[in-house]
């Protein structure tokens, strides 16, 4: 009986067709079972919508910027649809398994604007922001094919989508364009979760004369860099490197004194999702489109190496970059697949 | 207090005293416990269209918790209605996906392929349980994770190097207009419907028929019941095959229902684990599982309400769901408590 | 041939002792007559309040913080089992259910204060980690040596001592005697005097103790931090790890060097140049395949204790 | 007063059932002291208060004069009260050593002290004459063996109060006697003795006097020697007991059950069965009379198609029955009363009619295209009920709840009622009451006189020789000789049953018969 009395309006009320027009401008995000710091794209999402909001000076809430967090596939078109009817303007969805849902609730939420990353829906009140993660991890390619000793780098990649395999196919064009004869030794072990199986094969790897390991593996990628500091560890002299993946992952490196992080490709979600808020705020939201962000729009890019990368061969790297930039070397999506 | 009575105060209560840590849980880390109640039963309740999510939640649960009940029923601990379910959704998925038939045809032949490869990954550990004596918890464990690669291998082939198989066709779609229209677009679908048409199977086969005689008996003394004359390997083999048909259905509600798809998936999905407690809740019994799964489902799904409208972390509602399940399982002691208050009663 | 072994003999070794700790843990439960498929939740306190002990007090105990951060999850995670034994022992609640809620409350509990105190989903590294050593003398050893001696983590080594000594404890000791007599027929054991709630209390606890530690050795490890996903499965591995096993001490270890032994063997053999061309799915499936094959090949049956599950109560039959 | 235990107006409650109703029990020291009473009288309830599984509602215990509250079964040892349980309490997958001294484990170094604790139990075994393996597993020894190592479990304690609580039900004669000599040795050495057995030659032999209940009260205490085992009876029911099962000649006809050259090894490939030939005509009652271990199990299984057949051949009315499938050969018309109620007899778990159905539920009218009738059920399971006089609160009643000897009627009943051309009756009367025997019995009886064939397997002279036509005694696996009962002693019988033919053993018991009338004439 309690509950009919004093309803909470925000949860409420259904959506209304003059959404738009209440003046302000608000934004929201459903993030994947990672939550919000996951290390990776949920975050820096998060990060863009929080700046962007910060920036307009609005507190974090109904009117404001807000997120909510699904605990499993079957949460996303409920977390979407209670985000549309607390009339958030425009809803990011993160993540490629976020299609469908997206995809159904735009339908019906006719009004609220959404952006799905790294996936594509065809709907007009619905933008599409994909990354040419192909050629951040072709910058990585070249680093790693520039500071290897022992001419054997290593891929290991968590479960075998096409997000992941453009991270792959960008890196073995990076290594080949430094150098064709480098070996890659390019694994997937089918779990973003599993950091057992993740130190299991990069300890491989090393143990092979593999001397660095970019990985695009999620919560598998920290048994990579566990294995490999501790190799590190045992030996000051260890020369064994990890390139880390989507944000900065310099901390997950250290070791001591030491740090086994060469660097790490950044995917700059969070420079998306404010362009696209930005965008919509100003009227031009990009409905129906899908736009790739890639090195040029600053999608992409290198952390810093922390002096891990000498001067020269940052220069090369950047030599590549701008090359990729303005359309010189275009990078593959897929991997060529061997015969 | 009849005995009656005693028996829907207990859960009540277990329920209560879950509620109450958890706001206890909630105080302490400063979060209004009321409004934090508030939004969960607005979560489950609040409008018809958290009505309807909540009841296409139950459906999977119904499914998963009969799976694991029937098993338990015969002796059997069926730990992997995860694997079952994840291949009965994809059956699904894939015959939705890949036929273009009649929906009078389409949908029963995508539950039926659903139900076919949930028992065939239950036929598994039925035959090695049944001929080499392996212990069912151990092969379903696995039987798990072989699930998940090997589906996820095969989405990927399907799907030409994808992540997710087509949508299915309308013809083999639980999802209606009608349910969706009269609960405010949610997702509600038919495959409630199936789930406790499912129920009332398994009633009939334990209840009714001589293929439930015999399950009971080899389940409750499988000695006896070869005295009897009845093949104890036979059964534990169907057990295992039904459990895993059940199974298999809860994964065709989340793919022909809630998803119309399937995607890889990067880890369980975690229904097949809840199940367990769903069908113990229920003491295994079909209207026992019943209970359990609506408790489950609306807890988990109503949860969801509470970041969303009072800003509480969702770990609170894990912790909260986790204490309820807890207090349902001590059911005894309240139990014996109330026999304990009543007695005091007559006897003044 | 031999590269190979000195590959998967120390993974095998290193990814098998978390298993280890919390299957012998499950042997003390089980034995004692109480389910425990707790111990996944078990596992994941451990793992939590290894990290975050290490955290803290790195600064304090410089290199033996990961030592004295097992034992500080070993006995977070025993009280956290108390919950377990309250509702199982005193309550005849469902040992299940019980043990599905342990699971459910403990990652709850866990990621919930991650967040209150880092503010974040996840843990910061640890910087004291279970160091790797060579052991003097014994890696010198020709092919034995580099195969079991060499980077070994100590914790490795205790995992394998702890078999041993749980042996000794439940086949040599009167506790363990008594042990086994309470999960077999505690009516027996009442009626010789023994206090069957006091015995599964205490291997409630044990299991606890021993899962925690294993939690502890796995983050401490592995991972390196504490997150949501920093154990899945492992505790049904363990589980499954007991029952491989036979309820026995030295047979779960073995069951846990075997699992870990299979995925050592995928991912070597994926590398394999003739394999190559195998599906990658194949290799990671093959671990669990062959659990199964090695189980119907030639272990044969298990015999569980006779009284697990079965709450004591006096007088009943 | 010299009495070491006393219990007065002791009562115990189940629910608001009264399983004992102030009863009143005195023993003196020195003595052994029988308590009889039907099944379910309250006997084993009495003794598990007094050995403190359970809390009295009422009354009071004294223990050599002094009053005590016995709380748990840790008290009772540290009185010296030590009890055999009806159900053995021993773990079966310990040694014999381990389970006589867990809970007092002798240590060495923190470690159990096995080869002295096992040396200590081989000392009071031999003291006492209790033959047992200490270093044997429980699982892998006979009941016999298993009952010693009980009351070694006492006597380890150190015990001078000991209760026995049918210790007998299960053993085989040679055992009974046995055991009951080391009763009267312990006696001797100043121990007491509560005995609970339902034998009544048993209690006139061993007991000083009897402690009669029914129904939960005391009827009260007779010394032995002033009464007879007709008298016992009927203060114990409450009515006269006939003991010699009345019963006419037996008319044997056309032969139902041929086993010729039977060969059957146990499940680890040991051979159990060598050569065994048997054949039991209608009309008759055939007794299988031997030692326990000798076959039986086997003889039973084989017949029955529970266990696989080496070599050899089963007819049942002629037909080849060898190694079909257990549901195939009761088809052909075969009863069975299997050894072990609990695990073979009944589902515990199952209500009462459900019991009834296990052998016919997959019939019509019982069940039809696949689907049950359990109104149908329920009906002939009312009508079980009443003509085998099964009590119960109702058929829907678990069959848990029932004694054992309402659960072994409800078993003939469900048999014989399927009218069985061949019924077997695996030791039918274990562990029941005289009334319940006589029961028993009859309905035997009645099946062969309406022209059926009856196989009886018992490890009990008396019923063998009472009821059985016929006797092949079993021995080593093979019918070494076959006797009619009103043509042989016990005494030859008994000398079949340790392997002699039957001619050598004729011969010896006439011997010693001569032996002992010449010792009588001098
Ligand atoms: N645990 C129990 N709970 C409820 N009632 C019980 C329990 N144990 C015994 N009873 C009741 O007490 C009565 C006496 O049981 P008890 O076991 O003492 O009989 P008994 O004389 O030993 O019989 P028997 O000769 O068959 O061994 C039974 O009729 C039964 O109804
Ligand atoms: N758990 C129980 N609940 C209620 N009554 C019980 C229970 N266990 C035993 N009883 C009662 O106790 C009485 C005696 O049981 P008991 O098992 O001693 O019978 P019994 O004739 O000795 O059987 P057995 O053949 O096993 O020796 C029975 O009347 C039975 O109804
Ligand atoms: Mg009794
Ligand atoms: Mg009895």
């Amino acid at each position: 009986a309690c509950g009919s009395d004093n309803k909470d309006n925000a949860g409420e009320k259904p959506a209304t067709g003059d959404s738009g027009e209440k003046g302000g401008f608000s934004l929201a995000m459903v993030t994947d079972v990672g939550g919000i710091d996951d290390k990776s794209f949920n975050q820096s999402a998060w990060k863009g919508v929080k700046e962007f909001g910060e920036d307009q000076g609005w507190e974090k809430g109904t009117g404001g910027y807000d997120y909510l967090q699904s605990t499993g596939p079957e949460d996303y078109t409920t977390n979407l649809n209670n985000l549309a009817r607390r009339d958030f303007n425009l809803i990011y969805g993160v993540g490629f398994l976020m299609e469908d849902a997206i995809e159904d609730i735009a339908a019906q939420q006719k009004d609220t604007q959404f952006s799905i990353i790294d996936g594509e829906v065809d709907a007009p009140n619905v933008a599409s922001i994909l990354f040419k993660e192909q050629e951040g991890g072709y910058l990585a390619g070249v680093a790693a094919g520039l500071m290897t000793k022992s001419d054997k780098v290593g891929f290991i990649g968590g479960m075998d989508n096409p997000v992941i395999e453009r991270f792959e196919a960008g890196f073995l064009e990076g290594v080949k364009a430094v150098k064709p004869e480098i070996k890659v030794d390019s694994k997937y072990v089918g779990a973003f979760d599993k950091a057992e199986l993740g130190k299991a094969e990069a300890g491989r790897m090393y143990s092979s004369g593999v001397d660095i390991i970019f990985h695009a593996a999620g919560g598998t990628g920290n048994g990579v860099f566990s294995e490999a500091k501790e190799r590190k560890q045992a030996d000051k002299d260890a020369y064994v490197w990890v390139i880390g993946v989507d944000s900065d992952q310099y901390e997950e490196g250290k070791v001591g004194d030491d740090n086994v992080t060469l660097t790490s490709m950044l995917k700059r979600v969070d420079v998306a999702v404010k362009d696209i808020a930005d965008l919509s705020m100003n009227g031009n939201f990009p409905g129906g489109e899908t736009k790739v962000y890639g090195l040029q729009d600053d999608g992409l890019g290198l952390a810093d190496s922390r002096g891990a990368i000498p001067q020269d061969v940052l220069d090369q790297i950047d030599e590549y970059a701008q090359k990729i930039a303005n359309g010189e070397i275009e990078v593959p999506e897929f991997v060529e697949k061997k015969k | 207090m009849s005995n009656r009575m005693i028996n829907i105060l207990v859960p009540m209560i277990s329920i209560f005293l879950g509620l109450l840590v958890g706001a206890i849980v909630m105080l302490i880390s400063d979060y209004n416990p009321i409004t934090g109640y508030m939004a969960l039963w607005n979560g489950i309740f609040g409008d018809s269209y958290a009505i309807g999510e909540t009841i296409r939640q139950i459906s999977p649960y119904l499914l998963a918790g009969l799976a694991v009940a029937f098993a338990f029923r015969t002796g059997l601990f069926n730990i992997g209605v995860e694997g079952q379910l994840i291949v009965g959704w994809f059956a699904a998925a894939y015959v939705g996906m890949a036929f273009d038939l009649p929906k009078i045809i389409h949908l029963p032949f995508a539950l039926i392929a659903a139900a076919a490869a949930g028992a065939l990954w239950g036929l598994v550990p039925g035959i090695l349980k049944a001929t080499l004596k392996v212990h069912e918890v151990i092969v379903t464990i696995m039987m798990n994770y072989i699930a998940l690669h090997v589906v996820n291998a095969l989405i990927k082939t399907l799907s030409g190097g994808g992540f997710k198989l087509e949508r299915i066709h309308e013809s083999a779609s639980l999802r209606s207009e009608f349910l969706s229209n009269l609960t405010d677009y949610s997702t509600l679908h038919y495959g409630i419907f199936v789930a406790l048409a499912m129920v009332v199977v398994m009633w009939f086969i334990l209840e009714k028929t001589k293929t439930g005689f015999e399950l009971k008996s080899v389940g409750y003394n499988d000695n006896a019941a070869s005295y009897a004359g009845m093949s104890a390997n036979k059964n534990i083999i169907l057990a295992m095959v039904i459990s895993g048909a059940f199974a298999g259905l809860g994964g065709a509600m989340e793919a022909l229902g809630t998803f119309g798809n399937m995607s890889s998936m990067g880890g369980f999905t975690g229904i097949g684990f809840d199940g367990i407690a769903v069908a113990l809740l229920g003491a295994n019994t079909p209207l026992g599982v019943i209970f359990g799964a609506t408790l489950f489902g609306s807890l988990k799904y109503g949860a969801n309400n509470m970041p969303n409208e009072a800003g509480i972390p969702v770990e609170i509602v894990s912790i909260i769901i986790a204490l309820v399940i807890f207090f349902v399982a001590c059911g005894y002691i309240i139990r014996v408590g109330l026999i304990r208050l009543r007695n005091k009663k007559e006897a003044k | 041939m031999l590269d190979v072994l000195y590959f998967i003999i120390p993974i095998t070794i290193a990814s098998a002792a978390p298993l280890i700790f919390t299957a012998i843990g499950g042997v003390f439960s089980e034995r004692s007559g109480v389910i425990n498929i707790g111990l996944e939740g078990l596992m994941i306190m451990g793992a939590f309040i290894g990290i975050l002990f290490n955290l803290f007090f790195a600064d304090t105990f410089g290199a033996w913080t990961p030592w004295i951060a097992l034992i500080v999850a070993m006995l977070v995670s025993a009280l956290f089992a108390t919950l377990h034994a309250i509702a199982s022992i005193s309550f005849r609640a469902d040992q299940v259910v019980s043990g599905v809620a342990i699971n459910m409350l403990g990652l709850a509990v866990a990621l919930f204060s991650v967040k209150m105190i880092f503010g974040k989903g996840q843990t910061d590294f640890i910087q004291q980690k279970i160091p790797r050593f060579n052991v003097p003398f014994l890696e010198d050893i020709p092919v034995i040596g580099p195969m079991f001696f060499k980077l070994v983590y100590g914790s490795s080594i205790m995992a394998i001592a702890v078999a041993f000594i749980a042996w000794f404890v439940i086949y040599k000791t009167p506790f363990g005697l008594r042990l086994r007599s309470v999960g077999e027929h505690p009516m027996a054991a009442d009626t010789m005097g023994i206090k069957v709630t006091k015995t599964r209390y205490i291997a409630v606890l044990i299991s606890g103790g021993l899962a925690g530690i294993g939690g502890a050795v796995y983050s401490q490890t592995i991972t390196n931090d504490f997150g949501h996903a920093t154990i899945n499965g492992q505790g049904f591995m363990a589980l499954a790890a007991m029952i491989f096993g036979k309820w026995h001490p030295l047979g779960a270890m073995g069951a846990a060097l075997f699992f870990g032994f299979a995925q050592a063997l995928a991912i070597s053999s994926s590398s394999i140049t003739f394999l190559e061309d195998i599906p990658a799915v194949y290799f990671h499936i093959f671990p669990y395949v062959l659990t199964i094959l090695a189980l119907a090949g030639f272990l044969g049956k298990a015999k569980a204790p006779k009284a697990l599950g079965k709450p004591y109560v006096k007088g009943n039959r | 007063m010299d009495y070491v235990i006393e219990m007065l107006d002791v009562s115990k409650k189940f629910g608001n059932f009264y399983a004992n109703d102030h009863i009143t029990l005195q023993l003196k020291k020195g003595e052994i002291h029988a308590l009889l009473g039907e099944n379910g009288a309250g006997k084993s309830t009495l003794m598990n208060v007094l050995f403190g599984l359970y809390q009295p509602d009422g009354g009071e215990i004294r223990v050599r004069g002094e009053h005590v509250a016995i709380t748990d079964p840790n008290v009772a040892n540290d009185l010296g009260i030590g009890m055999v349980h009806q159900h053995f309490m021993l773990v079966e997958n310990l040694t014999v050593t381990e389970n006589i001294i867990l809970g007092s484990e002798p240590t060495k170094s923190g470690m159990i002290n096995i080869k002295d604790s096992a040396k200590k139990v081989a000392e009071i075994s031999k003291m006492y004459g209790l033959d047992v393996d200490p270093y044997a597993k429980i699982e892998d020894i006979s009941v016999g063996m298993q009952q010693r190592v009980e009351i070694l479990k006492t006597l380890y304690r150190g015990a001078d109060i000991l209760i026995f609580d049918e210790p007998t039900a299960s053993l085989t004669p040679q055992e009974i006697d046995e055991l009951l000599n080391i009763m009267k040795k312990l006696v001797a050495e100043g121990k007491s003795i509560i005995l609970i057995t339902h034998k009544l030659a048993e209690i006139m032999n061993v007991s000083d006097k009897v402690t009669v209940i029914r129904k939960g009260k005391g009827i009260g205490t007779v010394i032995t020697s002033e009464t007879n085992p007709e008298e016992l009876a009927t203060l114990m029911v409450g009515r006269q007991v006939t003991f010699k099962t009345e019963k006419g000649p037996s008319h044997p006809t056309e032969e139902v059950l041929k086993i010729e050259n039977l060969q059957v090894n146990d499940y680890r490939g040991v051979a159990k069965l060598k050569g065994l030939n048997l054949s039991v005509r209608r009309g008759e009652i055939v007794g299988i009379a031997g030692i326990d271990g000798n076959g039986q199990s086997e003889l039973i299984e084989a017949i029955t198609g529970l266990t696989k057949v080496k070599s050899g051949k089963i007819f049942i009315n002629d037909e080849d029955v060898t190694n079909k499938k257990t549901r195939k050969i009761t088809e052909t018309g075969i009863g069975h009363i299997p050894q072990d109620r609990h695990k073979h007899g009944l589902i515990l778990d199952f209500s009462v009619a459900y019991n009834t159905a296990l052998q016919s539920y997959y019939h019509e009218p019982l069940s039809k295209g696949g689907i049950m009738n359990y109104k149908v059920i329920n009906e002939r399971a009312e009508e079980l009920i009443k003509e085998y006089d099964v009590r119960t609160q109702g058929t829907h009643e678990l069959a848990r709840a029932l004694s054992g000897g309402n659960q072994q009627k409800l078993i003939i009943g469900r048999e014989i009622l399927r009218n069985p051309d061949l019924l077997i009756a695996a030791l039918p009367t274990r562990g029941l009451d005289v009334g319940a025997i006589e029961f028993i019995h009859r309905r035997l009886i009645e099946q062969r006189d309406s022209g059926k064939a009856v196989l009886l397997i018992t490890f009990e002279l008396d019923e063998v020789m009472n009821v059985s036509d016929r006797i092949a005694v079993i021995y080593d696996g093979t019918i070494v000789g076959t006797v009619i009962p009103q043509e042989t002693t016990e005494q030859a019988l008994g000398l079949m049953m340790a392997g002699h033919s039957k001619d050598v053993a004729e011969k010896k018991v006439l011997a010693a018969e001569k032996d002992g009338d010449e010792q009588h004439v001098e």
